[in-house]
């Protein structure tokens, strides 16, 4: 097993991708000389030459929109949007032709394309760097949605997209690039369609994905010392959801609270409610919670922030809440 | 011949207005000339023909509006053939529903560890209401799950004696208790009763009755129940006020009186069918339709039709042992007559004390359109009815 | 040069202005016969009709090799039959029906053929170029002597795309050819007032690649020109910008009331059309006789007569397949 | 025709007023009024469908001879009888 932060796995699974495969670039903005923005490709234009790792200009649409003509030209492009808010400016080619042409042509290519971004609030950049819009991603058919929450994830998620002959979105939250974690290198591939039970526990199921994991682990931490055994459950991946897996974990605790950093209203965490309603109805002892931001842009003052985000301690009260017996 | 039609003009276009002719009959056209102009939303549009030859007739005037396909004029073809205009290409098929996007796959039913019981949330609440143990209860919902209806049988069936009826009936039957009591706790919360009752002697109505139930073949007899449903609806039209309903905070007066007469179905069920035009019908008319409404109502046939409009009810209980009766109105309707059992009473009948047959009559009636006077002259109509039944 | 080879040189040149001459007449039929069955209600939705702009598509395509790409836009049919798409496939997908080029997914505004490396019509005013900036992207790692056309309106001009998309290729050096339809109008707005520049050519040399502006109405200037500047393409000089300046005879899209534009003007251009004046040419230097005219005619006429009937007899795609190629691999 | 044709008319008729109620259990001695909560438009409709079945014409004043199933039977067999002899 080796240490790395989630950073480095990134990196390291950058590096595999362009040496095993020749067809495979990296584009994007300040890849390149500047090492990328949160400084996943540092080193890789020194490695794999300025044809390989191409700094971008900003111009978000049309490397977007490149990145899918090169896939359709036979390569296997990497295209890092330095973060998901400057992603708005290419949702129409990721709509309108990524996600569109293979079924809108009558089946005659495949779009190989892998798009990374940061997401994500925490860092006391303001509103229009701290958005979370992987859950509008996911509602998109033609795309597959990857949220990448420990360093294994973020090591060999990559290698996975890449094998998919359609377009995948990884988003990676922008607080976990400094976290420390274990991967054992030789365990190879990961697969990029299940959810995973990061904690055990029989009382109640806390759903979640990518930057918000951590803190389901904290609170599920608080609530032991409260004798409520809170299961933790990674999705991984929002498209295609796991619904099986979850419905299974919600049969067994009948109790479920979804964390996900986006506003309430039309939230990924709604659609996770509607499934398990719709799945589970009758397995349910009380409705699903859910712990969303608060509908406001996020603020740059650093309590305003910490007030306007989901917390390890609104995650306990929550589910302290649901075991009250009150009325 | 062809027809030169309404052109669909554009994708959301569904009908055009002809603003001008460019051509009159006995023109000579070339496909592509301009043959028209039409008005759509988007403006007037030049439209062009695809065929080649003579304007016959004009059929449209500028000005008319008509759908798309309409023919506006017809064309005589040149003879040269016709590159091959297509018939109408068959619809698409009407969609089968298409197969359902990959919902979330078949909910995986759990093992769940035993004791777990498929309740709806609201069917658990209740039944911790009326504390019912929801694990002896056999679950109609989805798959088995345990509904509302279910934990209010269950309910139902430990405070009754098991009926005998099969549980179709027990379903039925729980609806009629629901409409009832609606019905009967809506009368007592908006309609302010008065009560009135009068003791009617008897003796002329029933040796009529028996003597003219001996003329009568079996199949033509008759029962005192329908001389008084007579004598109520002749009443009425001496107080008109109480053959009426409440509507929208005031009363309407019925032009027709149409008695509803209360049948109790042998399970803690009652109905109130009505007897259309009650004043209008002879005796034998009236009982041949009380005896068939009673027989239909056992079976459980009767018409919808006949439940919905009686003008005022009219209550019986005489079998049931009951001497004086305070029945609830039936809303909409603003009165009901109730009539005790037939029983021999002594009497003052000029100046002597005599042995009668003698029946209690009571009024139910809404105060807020009839006021006791009122009611007490129906009650006296009634009575001076029944004094004279080879009149009714 | 000896007669024989003057001889020789003008039969080279007979034939091939003959093929030029039948390809526009064939644009121009097959567009005629789709705004007759648009109006008979058998072509659905948005048609966008190519009549007066056939020089462009039949003289920029023939300097274009098989193996190169072509991404177009949505008043794409005189691309797409020049690029080689059966007419019946064509006129099938604007039936909606499965035997269409894209199984009657696609319609009119979205043409698809990757056999012929014919990258689709695209509905977003500029949704095409980004494309073709990335397959000439793909072809010079891939080191692949390939170019790609990208061809697109006025009205794209005015679209961000159009600027990243120069730079981006001007920048990489990326084999790209981009063609622009100046037809004078974005759908109802003249070029005059939606560009402070309105010499589109010359809006290339801000991005540092070479444009030049061409008679869209002469098939013969277009085809010069594009010849040159697919030459330099090739070399791998980078891209370049050529704008035809054409016309469009019929509505933007079946139909408008054209309140944007006086009758005087479409008369004005109309005498410029491509085909009379092209063929006022050919028999003035007596290569074009009325036997070959109405020889072209008769084939075009069985042509589109062949395609119009294999689109009648077409299936409709089956619903049971509404979801399949959502995504290559059913998981 | 026998007793138990006759008892079967009877009861036949007896169901066309109280059709839920289980004939089988019918109490020969015990009154129809008390067994099947059957009210006097009902006995009007049970002596119809002897009339019906039958042909015999009751007259009011002998209803009360009919109120059990053993009255119905003495009171219905000697009329049958009578009736063969015509």
């Amino acid at each position: 097993m080796t240490q790395m932060t989630y950073r480095e796995a990134v990196r390291a699974g950058l590096r595999e991708a362009l040496q095993s495969d020749p067809r495979v670039i990296l584009m994007g903005e300040d890849v390149g000389r500047y090492g990328g923005g949160f400084a996943c490709s540092k080193g890789l234009l020194e490695e794999f030459g300025p044809e390989r790792v191409r700094d971008t200009p900003l111009s978000e649409s049309t490397f977007v929109g490149a990145g899918i003509g090169a896939a359709l030209g036979g390569l296997r492009p990497i295209v890092e949007v330095m973060t998901v808010n400057f992603s708005l400016l290419a949702l129409d080619q990721i709509v309108n032709n990524a996600a569109t042409l293979r079924h809108m042509s009558g089946g005659q290519m495949s779009v190989p394309l892998v798009v990374r971004m940061a997401t994500g609030a925490g860092r006391r950049v303001a509103a229009q760097h701290s958005n979370s819009f992987e859950g509008w991603y996911a509602h998109i058919p033609g795309i597959k949605v990857l949220t990448p929450a420990t360093v294994r994830d973020a090591r060999f998620m990559l290698a996975a997209a890449l094998r998919e002959p359609d377009p995948v979105f990884v988003f990676e939250h922008t607080m976990l690039y400094p976290v420390p974690g274990e991967v054992d290198e030789q365990a190879g591939p990961v697969d990029i369609n299940r959810a995973a039970v990061r904690r055990a526990g029989k009382d109640v199921s806390l759903i979640t994905y990518g930057g918000s994991l951590c803190k389901a682990l904290q609170a599920a931490e608080r609530l032991a010392a409260d004798g409520i055994e809170a299961e933790v459950v990674d999705l991984r991946v929002l498209r295609p959801l796991d619904t099986s897996t979850v419905l299974e974990l919600v049969a067994r605790t009948h109790r479920a609270v979804v964390i996900d950093e986006g506003w309430r209203t039309g939230s990924f965490a709604a659609e996770i409610s509607a499934r398990i309603m719709e799945g589970g109805f009758y397995d349910l002892d009380g409705p699903v919670e859910r712990v969303c931001s608060a509908e406001v842009p996020i603020p740059y003052a650093g309590h305003l922030e910490d007030a306007a985000l989901p917390q390890v301690e609104t995650i306990a009260n929550t589910v302290r809440e649901m075991f009250s017996h009150h009325g | 011949m062809a027809d030169f039609v309404m052109p669909k003009l554009g994708a959301d276009m569904s009908a055009g207005t002809l603003v001008a002719w460019h051509k009159k009959p006995g023109d000579v056209v070339r496909r592509g000339d301009i043959v028209a102009e039409v008005e759509t939303d988007k403006g007037v549009i030049e439209v062009e023909i695809f065929t080649s030859g003579t304007i016959e007739r004009l059929l449209i005037q500028p000005g008319e509006s008509v759908p798309i396909g309409t023919a506006l004029a017809t064309v005589r073809e040149e003879a040269a053939a016709m590159v091959g205009m297509p018939s109408a290409t068959p619809k698409p098929p009407a969609p089968v529903k298409p197969a359902a996007p990959p919902t979330p796959p078949a909910p995986h039913v759990p093992t769940g560890e035993i004791g777990r019981v498929r309740i709806s949330p609201s069917a658990r609440e209740l039944a911790r209401k009326l504390e019912v143990d929801p694990s002896t209860v056999q679950g109609t919902g989805p798959r088995g799950a345990i509904t509302r209806e279910d934990i209010e049988r269950a309910a139902a069936v430990r405070a009754a004696p098991a009926p005998a009826a099969p549980p179709l009936a027990a379903d039925r039957l729980t609806r009629m208790r629901q409409t009832i009591a609606a019905a009967m706790t809506r009368s007592k919360r908006e309609i302010p009763h008065y009560y009135l009752s009068t003791t009617i002697d008897m003796h002329h109505a029933m040796t009529w009755l028996t003597e003219e139930n001996l003329k009568r073949p079996v199949t033509e007899r008759l029962l005192y129940g329908v001389l008084l449903l007579k004598v109520v609806a002749l009443a009425l039209r001496e107080v008109p006020e109480l053959n009426a309903v409440w509507a929208d905070g005031q009363v309407v007066t019925s032009q027709a009186i149409h008695v509803g007469v209360a049948i109790s179905l042998r399970r803690c069920g009652l109905i109130a069918p009505a007897l259309h035009d009650t004043d209008r019908q002879s005796l034998g008319e009236l009982m041949g339709k009380f005896r068939d409404l009673v027989s239909r109502a056992r079976a459980g046939s009767l018409r919808s039709s006949e439940l919905s409009d009686p003008t005022i009810t009219v209550t019986s209980l005489g079998e049931q042992g009951v001497e004086t009766l305070y029945p609830i109105i039936y809303p909409p309707q603003v009165a009901i007559v109730g009539f005790g059992k037939v029983v021999e009473r002594p009497w003052v009948a000029d100046g002597q004390v005599v042995a009668r047959p003698v029946i209690t009559a009571t009024l139910s009636a809404d105060h807020r359109v009839s006021d006791g006077h009122r009611g007490g002259l129906f009650l006296a109509a009634v009575d001076r009815l029944l004094q004279e039944p080879s009149k009714l | 040069m000896n007669s024989s080879a003057v001889q020789e040189r003008q039969s080279v040149e007979r034939k091939h202005a003959l093929t030029l001459l039948r390809e526009m007449i064939r644009i121009r039929r097959f567009e005629e016969k789709c705004a007759e069955l648009y109006s008979a209600g058998k072509i659905q939705g948005f048609l966008h009709l190519y009549i007066g702009e056939e020089a462009v598509a039949v003289g920029s395509l023939q300097a274009l090799t098989p193996e190169d790409a072509l991404v177009s836009t949505y008043r794409e049919h005189g691309h797409a039959l020049v690029r080689g798409l059966p007419a019946g496939a064509v006129m099938a997908e604007m039936y909606g029906k499965a035997n269409g080029c894209c199984r009657g997914r696609g319609g009119s505004m979205h043409l698809f053929d990757v056999s012929r490396r014919f990258y689709g019509g695209n509905a977003i005013v500029g949704g095409g170029l980004p494309l073709a900036v990335g397959l000439a992207l793909a072809d010079k790692l891939q080191a692949r002597p390939r170019v790609t056309a990208c061809i697109f309106g006025d009205g794209a001009v005015a679209e961000g795309e159009f600027h990243e998309s120069l730079n981006l290729a001007a920048l990489w050096k990326l084999p790209v050819l981009f063609v622009c339809e100046n037809n004078l109008y974005a759908m109802g707005t003249h070029l005059a007032r939606h560009q402070a520049q309105t010499d589109i050519s010359r809006k290339a040399a801000a991005y540092g690649l070479p444009g030049e502006a061409v008679d869209g109405m002469d098939v013969l200037a277009v085809e010069a020109a594009t010849r040159g500047a697919v030459e330099a393409v090739r070399r791998g000089d980078g891209p370049y910008l050529l704008e035809a300046r054409t016309y469009r005879f019929r509505a933007h899209s079946m139909y408008d009331a054209e309140l944007y534009r006086s009758k005087e003007e479409v008369e004005h251009w109309k005498e410029r059309d491509p085909i009379t004046n092209f063929v006022a040419r050919l028999r003035a230097g007596g290569l074009l006789s009325d036997l070959d005219l109405t020889e072209v005619e008769t084939v075009v006429a069985a042509e589109i007569a062949d395609a119009v009937a294999f689109a009648e007899s077409g299936p409709w795609e089956p619903v049971e397949d509404l979801l399949k190629d959502v995504y290559t691999l059913v998981t | 025709m026998t007793p138990n044709d006759i008892r079967a008319t009877v009861l036949r008729a007896l169901g066309g007023v109280a059709p839920e109620a289980d004939l089988k259990q019918i109490q020969p001695s015990v009154g129809f009024r008390e067994q099947l909560d059957i009210d006097s438009m009902d006995f009007l409709n049970f002596v119809i469908g002897l009339h019906k079945e039958l042909g015999v014409e009751i007259p009011e004043r002998d209803y009360p001879k009919l109120s059990t199933l053993q009255g119905c039977m003495e009171y219905l067999t000697p009329l049958q009888d009578v009736q063969h002899r015509k």
